[in-house]
């Protein structure tokens, strides 16, 4: 293992931080510039394009009909998985999903599953028969950090656009998808010994621990989640969880914003 | 969180269902060196959850690649037995056990003083024999007890704990009925020594306040912890090798 | 590989064996204490734990509701698995089941099923329709030598103590399962030139081949296996076999103390 | 090749039903460069169809017994996103994915100059986000655009393009209802500078006449997406760095 | 990687290529000798071995019953799957199967599939409910080279010795499969810079890329596919071809001659 | 065992369903050599089994860590076709090839020489393309041919040979019907020259006194396939090389 490169950076880092400046000359609490298109790809009954930065992210929807839990004859279900696959960057290797790819999809899947914003109760088509399955797939193509964010994003993006096939099943017609409200993932790095909103690639490199945010439009939390290895104070928590609000809060607009066009 | 409205958690008077105040732990036992083949090892009971942690090395890391030139990496499984559950689970692991592991592993890394045993590995194997939710938590305070049975240096013993909610009030350490027809669950790792917190998850619906609340609730329930983590220690160093 | 501890432990082994003579002091032919817990998991429809020197072992029971093979309308069945995992000493590795485990897992499921103390027609509900499907999971906690033993000891007295859970499949009133019989397991190994019964670690780890007898209650013989490498004689099975008559009548009336508790 | 015989797919003009010609290809449009954590990297439309190549390497190669002396060893990973078919199809390889990637590979090799990174590996990851039928053209088109924009030396462009037949009649580029319902497929990767295949596939039904005038429609293609791929390649040039 | 026997076989083989001379005395596109046997294993429902040159293998159909596909109400099913495992060579690995072994068993079906001989209609039983599953499974216990045409010849070969278990299922009496052709597969590798028909074991240890060309009973393409590094022209493709032609011709004879004793 | 009591399996003149006695084998005959590719290699029917063995090496074991510094390992893979049983099976191990696999290399390593080999690997593969009851011990015969023909020295050829109870009678050499309806099997490995046992599986039900008329079976029969084992491998020499 070449360690020498990130012990020069974390160095770096550290300096920069002590000045309150980021490599990327960004502001602590600043996040890269988001670029989102929906409804972007072919045979997805929903989809979503972000890029931030160096991140490039699509989420696709696709609906199955399937039998319900018996012990839940009137729900449908929701999934969402996420992949950090070797398309990605150099250091994603082929193989099973790594711990990183399922911890990655399940707290995109947690944060829009918790959030309520599908009631799984209007997926059912025929009581105890069949109900719709609604899988959302994230394909991150470009790792240029954060991908968290830009995955939760992507996948909100996407199921807010899905139009059911029920043409195509044989079920009714078609409809757009009801969706309530629009969870949104904030997530922070330690970086020189103080967190950093929206981290670089570099700045995960050279790095500490993490904390994954989502916020629903109450600003009510919905996931939480701290990966990598660091401790944090609940004064730390406290002071990132109020910028997760605006951070949100600005994501929230941006997705209404590319629905209004 | 399950969040089935329709389910009353809560009495007339106040108490949960199982008796207990908003604020009252589950009873804990711990037991340190319950197993012979293990360099540090324990059983922790959590109301009906039973969690044994087995810590082995530090070790030389195998493969090569996994190996850190400045510190240690710790290993962790966390696995469910097959009927510890209601419904029978298949063996091997599972994206959630697999998550689980993960964070786990991050945790420990961040109280254990890796950068005494560089390029080592130390295995930590959570075996969850009975689960009554909070099985993780049960692990975690297990793996710190193991690991201080093994002589691994800490920073501080890890715990541990979880609150959550229920009929929109905040409650200490949900049991299976409360996670399952609940509406939020907040399982953290406290370092109680120094306040501060290694293992962070959180899932359900809390309102800034609440979300306060219930870390007050952990952090009270992580001191109570604490002390039979080290009432435990204490008596297996007292009782001397198995 | 380090083979050297094996290369001086064997020679230890031999010259102790040429006084007839063990490393902890046993006879050639005695057991470690047993001890034997039953009813101890919560969740298990039937559990036990076995203690037997430096090895622990816990077996559960769960029940599950299936369709019966159509060539056997009215039968239920029966599995039992095992699994060496890495919990239980520094020697196992993850990964999906060794040979060693499923060898366990096979050779404890034979000596159960083959006596034939579960009556397979005993599991049907609805013929053609429900049986009940009955798994016995072992988890080896500690391997200090002997789980073969073990885990059959903790195997069966876990299935006699198994309450059938008709109440909460909704077919029925819950009842205890019926077991007509204790097969007891005996294994013996190959140490200094000579078998021994009921080895441990240091006995397995410096001996040769071993043999694994289940016997009926009526003495039957109704599972054998040999493994690893080694040959024996006609003449050495028989004096073994003489000997797990009596070791696993011993451990046939500790499980019935157990249970008369 | 589905050969249902009963579903109509050329018009009574004798053109196709989405109005081509039975020589006219579908539109397609390419991007190099795309992907900034790539080496090298290209977005390919080939009608509906999207396929996205990266390029890392060269790098060594690993393990050990994978490489060669005397060249490096291409390793290709075709794989279709979950979501880029009408049902969506379970992430992780399949039996058809991994025939594509060899051959793919055996492909890419043939053109690029292998000789000159002995013991090296070269990674090329196809990601198909929509699939219109000719995923696996469009993907060979991908890789060589992205192999070319990590400056990685090659013989020749590889181009990939397909001929099919329906209705008994020889045409150029099946789309989907095509290739459901036609007679034969004939995917095939073609150096267009030296005239030489470095990809064949076929499957379906052929004469010896038709596969001629099939083979003769694909050089014709491979000729127009040449000059597509260099004019994207020269766009990325010019461009500069991203 | 000992590559240097590789590297002096190529030399060799391309100075005998100078005179058109090939390793074992052959011309250029003269196969090695065939021979073939059909209904040759017990459980099998239809069977074939092939032996040419030093490879050797089986081919063996089964038959079972399943449930249409919703769109395809009316049709059963064929597959055909091969495995170069461990037996056939020195060089095969145990694991899961290599894309070699994917590559040879999906060639293979194409060419049997593509032609048509299975009409897909006549394995219907009850239309919407049951329709045969017809499976080829291919063994290979020797490669002696050129496996490729082998396995085909002993696919098609075994397929067309097939009976139908009907009474085995409880759906009727035996009947023998129909079969409408015999698809044959003849496979070229470039040796010494110039392609041969029926690659030997060294020849295809010192050659390059190989053609597969499957041709059904009025010489119509069904089945085409290059396998490894290298690059042809449409005029050599051309005169392999023309030779395809013949030698399927006379491997089809061989099938029907074995079909008549 | 099936353990069907219902079924009739001796007929009333005493003689097996297929006219055997009690103590007769079924017919057995053994080809050495006959797999070009192999070091070494048998054929062996067996009633209407058909086991194939092939050997390869000895060679430098691989991966490093299951090289023994003292002996040669050996590595058997018993696979059984998807064709060779009545309904297919699917391809690839499965728990019971598994068992069967660990527990035959383990009587292979008990009769081979391996000391001659230190650190090197020897490969056996056993597949069975046709099964009637048996296979293993078919497997265990044709190995042990395999491995002389590649002249691997070994104190004594191991036979393979089974006997059960079929109807409260002890028989030799159990058929298909005879294992599916029978009470007991008694599968062992005997090294005919020493009179040792290499091999041994057994399940069902046997009395000690069963179980010692059924060995007897077993020794004579094992007496019997070791001649015609003789005989191939002298065919096998006389023949010369393949």
């Amino acid at each position: 293992m070449v360690e020498l490169v990130p012990t020069l950076l974390r160095q770096e880092l550290a300096r920069l931080a002590d000045d309150d400046l980021r490599l990327d000359g960004r502001g602590r609490w600043d996040g890269r510039d988001v670029d989102l298109q929906i409804d972007c790809l072919y045979n997805a009954e929903g989809s979503a394009k972000v890029v931030m930065g160096k991140t490039i992210v699509y989420a696709g929807v696709k609906f199955e009909i399937r039998t319900p839990w018996p012990d839940r004859p009137s729900q449908g279900s929701l999934m969402c998985g996420a992949e950090l696959r070797p398309v990605a960057h150099r250091k994603y290797e082929p193989g099973p999903p790594s711990p990183q790819s399922i911890e990655l999809g399940r707290v995109v899947d947690r944060g829009i599953r918790e959030s309520g914003c599908i009631d799984m109760e209007s997926l059912c088509i025929v009581p105890g028969e069949k109900v719709w399955g609604v899988m959302i797939d994230i394909h991150v193509l470009s790792d240029g950090g954060n991908v968290f964010d830009a995955c939760g994003l992507a996948a909100i993006a996407a199921l807010r656009t899905a139009v059911v096939p029920a043409e195509r099943f044989d079920v009714g017609e078609d409809y757009t998808l009801k969706v309530n409200g629009t969870p949104i993932m904030a997530s922070f790095t330690r970086v020189g010994g103080r967190y950093v909103f929206d981290p670089s690639e570099e700045e995960e490199l050279g790095g500490d621990e993490r904390i994954h945010i989502t916020l629903g439009d109450e600003g009510h939390l919905h996931s939480l989640q701290k990966g990598l290895r660091g401790v944090f104070t609940p004064a730390e928590f406290a002071e990132i969880f109020e910028v997760a609000h605006q951070r949100c809060s600005e994501l929230r607009k941006l997705v209404a914003t590319q629905e209004g066009n | 969180m399950g969040g089935y409205g329709d389910v009353k958690l809560l009495r007339d008077d106040g108490l949960r269902l199982d008796g207990r105040k908003l604020d009252e732990m589950r009873p804990v036992t711990i037991e340190a060196g319950i197993l012979p083949a293990a360099d540090g090892s324990a059983m922790v009971t959590h109301g009906l959850n039973v969690a044994v942690a087995a810590v082995y090395g530090p070790m030389e890391a195998h493969p090569r690649k996994i190996q850190r030139q400045d510190r240690a990496v710790i290993d962790v499984r966390y696995n469910m037995a097959p009927f510890s559950t209601s419904d029978r689970i298949r063996p091997g692991f599972n994206r959630r056990s697999r998550e689980i592991s993960k964070v786990t592993a991050e945790a420990l890394e961040s109280v254990v003083l890796v950068e005494r045993y560089p390029r080592s590995k130390i295995r930590v194997e959570i075996e969850i024999l009975a689960a009554e939710a909070g099985t993780r938590c049960a692990g975690i305070t297990a793996a710190s007890v193991a690991l201080a049975d093994a002589g691994i240096p800490m920073r501080d013993l890890l715990v541990g704990v979880a609150s959550g909610k229920v009929e929109d009030i905040v409650v200490l350490d949900l049991d299976k009925a409360e996670d399952n027809y609940g509406q939020a669950d907040l399982p953290v790792g406290i370092l109680p020594n120094t306040g501060e917190i290694a293992f962070l998850q959180m899932d359900g619906d809390l309102s800034p306040d609440e979300y306060n609340l219930a870390m007050e609730y952990n952090f009270k329930a992580a001191a109570e912890i604490h002390e039979i983590m080290v009432d435990a220690l204490k008596r297996r160093y007292e009782g001397g090798e198995n």
